[in-house]
């Protein structure tokens, strides 16, 4: 039973934060959802103060190995989601993951005491990829705006907090550190890389909004690389992600120091990848139990 | 009804081609019948993103019909080879399996559904969108509801389907009217030149169309219907990397701003609940 | 017949630094390789100012849509370079191209001064993913250490500086407009994503030097992207490249404002590539026409 | 003789299964003849690199025999499947084709080139390495050199090829001795344990020994012929990307420091031109 932040899961598995809504498949696969839930938490789509439509389509480009998504964190707002979506996820079998990002630290603070106050909610994610509306950086590319972020958010709540990382910069491990200085207690990479691609049928940009982030198999050996430079500069604990489409991939990011690994994309191609991928780990680790003890997987 | 969780493995039973298109069909065992409308994502369980390749994401494929067996449903699917994802459909043969999640999203709704006053149904499909209004068809003609067909083609390169599902006997069902921009079979030109007449007419505007098609025709039946203060379903097509709500990759316009996703709120879009149709 | 910094091409398709080596190619191909030469101008694999051995293998692991390596820039030294291949490489049917790296301004100046005076040289690409020994900063990471380089480096040759960027960081624009005001006449773009894989047999990094770098269509969306940040920042002819595998993807990179595309990680695949996408080119150009001119490929 | 410049498609011929491993033949219509120990890179050309996923590169798979014919050299090729590459291999159906590029690296010297005093030729081959074993044998017999061949395996199901390769009229060829590690043909153990066995006697030092095999195999065959300073060419593998030394991939460490690509000047190497095999 891995344990991640004071909080028991039951396998290593959980959901990338944007790329399954439990809502709507519960609505499609019905309660068959929940007896056989593919996650070992749940980790909402991320949610903002104000309500967002997301960007105009076309919002999704298949690439080699991957896809470009940009979607535009359509969400209903704070409010929106702690009246509607919030008592709906609560019905899920595992514990919650809320996302949440703001442009500027009073709504970041904001997000994180409002939603850190719920009893359903056992833990925050901080998507730190958009721009300061201050200082026009984007917080999680800079090392001080992140740490300057968790500093200013550590205090209003006893949750865990846990920084999601962009992987757009030369070294993702400074950004770790700053987290962990900042008061953080755990940092999940990576995020989508900046991406493009032309549409052969116009030549033009084939993603609206001019580009968007590549995920899926192809970025895998890249989340790998940063995976590893961040798990030799922090002590905490790490959600790995980008990629991962089966139990072998899981354990390339469980053997270079993940405590969690996070399903994405590949929940797109198959619904249950996530259990799939949770049940192949047990496999692999019952096969070859010299690899538990230096995966901590017991 | 809900769908089964997860994706799950069917035999594919036959594959013919018809008329520049393909035709294939899986037996699926533990589905349920889906409704008219409803759509598939598929995936070929071999050379399908394999080391994570090009078609690496399921495609979604409306049913073209759907025949309940002892041995589980049989499903058609109607598919024009048009890249990567609906080529390797395409060369599907008997014996192999495909990955199929489903059924998901919405389905049409009767003529009455729509508007208690209605008299009957008026379909227009065009190119590979004649397949879902061919299970819709049948659904409608089995209730005894009134209806009349508009189905149109560029050329005979592009009726693929025709025969297998809108013809009985060897001939064209008689409810159905062809439409074919270079005249080979029927009215010389557009389908919705055959709608213009049709909504012109007075008996037509206690109808309900429903329309399946290229995004140029479906705006165009979406117009002459709100001209004619018609009642109209459509079926939509948007990129679709998931299929059950969890991308939001498939956001199409709604009239008032903001957006739907089409896998969950559609494929069938009521005519005055989405945006004029873009189209190139 | 494309133009590029002066030197007259006969067809926009060259190759990736370090993915052709064409000595060993004529000894494999014999004068075929000449006959039919599958780039429009040769880049050399990078030279250093002494010998390098090279990395211990395992140098290469095969990834989703692309590929991992850690060669670790094996080649004789300058003065091996000179004496031993420069004069076969000036047999080839096309420009060459010498790419150059060192660790420091004072090495980095006799290798453009030694390299840029040979006739056979129709011009430099300088390699910037190494680090700086005096500031220990990746001088291809720093807008300022590139543009202090190229400041130091442009007086010394005649001949066009092609600057390599590396796409290992947050901003390659920022890198890119630094090159130009130092005084480049080209940028070239990508270089390799840092990356690493495990394997599983050993449950160990698959590559000897811990990590390496990826190539390969997997990597193209991020290429573009950069290509299109980096086109919009400066006035430079580039050089596109990552992942081109077909003339489609090569339009892609035209399209987005590339003067010249560069295949690598392809010629493994099929020797004559170069050949074969600068064919497809030609074909969709023909079947277009009216890209022709916004491609600029008359 | 150089290498047709670029990749060629080539038509499979054939696909047997032997012994837990598979034979497949190609017809190339415009390859030279290869030399014994030289191999090929290949690459089906459907369901490989698709859209660019694994397998992805080409690999290189060394020639077991090569029969000229009027349409062309017939090449024949063993392969395990232990991977996405040799997987796709062994699946290769008759009629389909394969991207070709070879005959690439060098190839064995005679007993008389690699030392003018030597008597004859010791070939010992393990696993999947007794492929270039097999179309050298046949080269050195056809010149009416003596040799006497060993080939070890683990069990049965890794004694694929040997029926196809060193086989005559049903029998095992006369100069053919076997070794498993199983014991259930021949000798039961290691093959080196005959090597060893042999080259204690008066006679083989005088042989020149080749090899093809795992790497341990090959580490222990060295330090053997070392010990009794007997010449050896060992056929030595590492991992490939091009095959035609353009990726520096397949660096193999020179016993004096520095690295040699094997692709070009291997895969033969001699014995005091390596450091010590790396293995497990
Ligand atoms: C609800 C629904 C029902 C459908 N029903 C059917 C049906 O019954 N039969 C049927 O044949 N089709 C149907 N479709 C359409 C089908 O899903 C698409 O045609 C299919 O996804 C295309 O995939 P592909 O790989 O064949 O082509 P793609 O390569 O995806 O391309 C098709 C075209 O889209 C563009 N494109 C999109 N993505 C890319 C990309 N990554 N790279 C290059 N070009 C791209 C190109 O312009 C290309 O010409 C349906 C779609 C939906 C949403
Ligand atoms: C000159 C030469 C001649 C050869 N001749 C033959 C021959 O005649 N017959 C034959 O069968 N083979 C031959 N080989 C070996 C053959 O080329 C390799 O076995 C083949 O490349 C393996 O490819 P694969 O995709 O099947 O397996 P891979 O997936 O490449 O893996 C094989 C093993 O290598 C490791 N590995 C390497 N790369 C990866 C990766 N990217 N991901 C995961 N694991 C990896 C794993 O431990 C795995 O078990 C030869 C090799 C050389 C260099
Ligand atoms: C369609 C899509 C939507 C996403 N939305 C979000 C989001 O709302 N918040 C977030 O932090 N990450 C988002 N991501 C990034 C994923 O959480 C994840 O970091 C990334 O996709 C890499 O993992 P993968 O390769 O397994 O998909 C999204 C990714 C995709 C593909
Ligand atoms: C095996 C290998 C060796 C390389 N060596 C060099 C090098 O010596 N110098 C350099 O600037 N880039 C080197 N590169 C990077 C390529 O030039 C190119 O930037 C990168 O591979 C992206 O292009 P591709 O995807 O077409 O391969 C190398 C790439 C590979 C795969
Ligand atoms: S297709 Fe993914 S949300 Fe609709
Ligand atoms: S395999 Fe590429 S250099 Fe040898």
């Amino acid at each position: 039973m891995p344990e991640f932040c004071g909080i028991e899961l039951d396998h290593p598995v959980i959901n990338a934060s944007g790329t399954y809504d439990a809502i709507a498949a519960r609505r499609i696969f019905g309660d068959a959802l929940l007896a056989d839930f593919p996650f070992s938490a749940f980790v909402s789509k991320t949610i903002t103060p104000e309500p967002r439509a997301g960007n105009a389509p076309r919002r999704i480009w298949e690439t080699p190995a991957g896809m470009i998504n940009s979607i535009g964190l359509p969400n209903k707002g704070l409010d929106g989601f702690l009246a509607e979506d919030l008592p709906q996820l609560a019905q899920l079998p595992v514990p919650l993951i809320v996302s949440v990002m703001a442009t500027n630290r009073e709504e970041f603070s904001r997000l994180v005491r409002e939603v850190g106050e719920r009893d359903e909610v056992a833990a925050l994610e901080l998507n730190v990829s958009c721009p300061n509306v201050h200082s026009g950086l984007i917080v999680g590319e800079q090392p001080t705006e992140t740490e300057a972020l968790l500093e200013a958010l550590r205090p209003l709540t006893e949750k865990p907090l846990i920084v999601k990382l962009t992987p757009n910069v030369a070294n993702p491990e400074a950004v770790a550190v700053a987290a962990e200085e900042g008061g953080a207690d755990a940092v999940s990479l990576i995020n989508t890389l900046k991406a493009s691609a032309i549409d052969p049928a116009t030549g033009e940009p084939a993603i609206a909004a001019g580009h968007g982030g590549l995920s899926g198999p192809a970025v895998r050996p890249i989340a790998l690389q940063q995976l590893r430079a961040v798990r030799a500069a922090v002590e905490l604990p790490l959600v790995g992600m980008g990629g991962i489409a089966s139990g072998a991939d899981a354990l390339e990011f469980l053997a270079s120091g993940a405590a969690v690994v996070a399903v994405g994309t590949e929940s797109f191609r198959d619904p249950r990848a996530g259990a799939r991928i949770a049940n192949d780990l047990e496999t692999a680790v019952s096969r070859s139990p010299s690899r538990v003890e230096a995966l901590h997987l017991e | 009804m809900s769908a089964p969780f997860g994706r799950r493995a069917c035999e594919v039973t036959a594959n013919v081609s018809s008329g520049g298109y393909r035709i294939f069909s899986l037996r699926d065992r533990e589905g349920p019948n889906p409704a008219p409308g409803q759509f598939y994502m598929l995936a070929s369980e071999r050379e399908w993103g394999e080391g994570g390749g090009r078609p690496y994401l399921p495609r979604a494929i409306s049913v073209a019909e759907a025949i309940p067996a002892k041995d589980g449903v049989r499903l058609d699917f109607l598919v024009e080879g048009v890249g990567p994802g609906t080529d390797r459909l395409c060369e599907l043969e008997a014996g192999e399996r495909v990955w199929v999640t489903g059924p998901l999203g919405n389905s049409f709704s009767t003529p009455r559904e729509v508007n208690p006053e209605s008299a009957g149904a008026i379909l227009i499909g065009g190119g590979i969108g004649i397949a879902p209004m061919a299970i819709w068809r049948r659904y409608l003609v089995e209730r005894g509801i009134p209806l009349r067909v508009l189905l149109g083609f560029r050329n005979e390169a592009h009726s693929g389907g025709l025969n297998e599902l809108f013809c009985a006997g060897g001939s064209l069902c008689p409810d159905v009217r062809l439409a074919s921009e270079d005249g080979h079979a029927g009215h010389q030109g557009y389908v919705t030149d055959l709608l213009a007449t049709m909504l012109a007419g007075d008996d037509a505007t206690s109808a309900v169309v429903y329309s399946c098609g290229p995004p140029a025709m479906l705006e165009a039946v979406r117009a002459l219907c709100a001209e004619h203060d018609v009642a109209c379903e459509l079926a939509m097509e948007s990129p679709m990397a998931c299929g059950f709500g969890a991308c939001f990759g498939c956001a199409v316009p709604k009239p008032d701003g903001g957006y739907m996703r089409l896998c969950v709120d559609g494929p069938v879009v009521r005519g005055d609940a989405v945006a004029e149709v873009a189209h190139a």
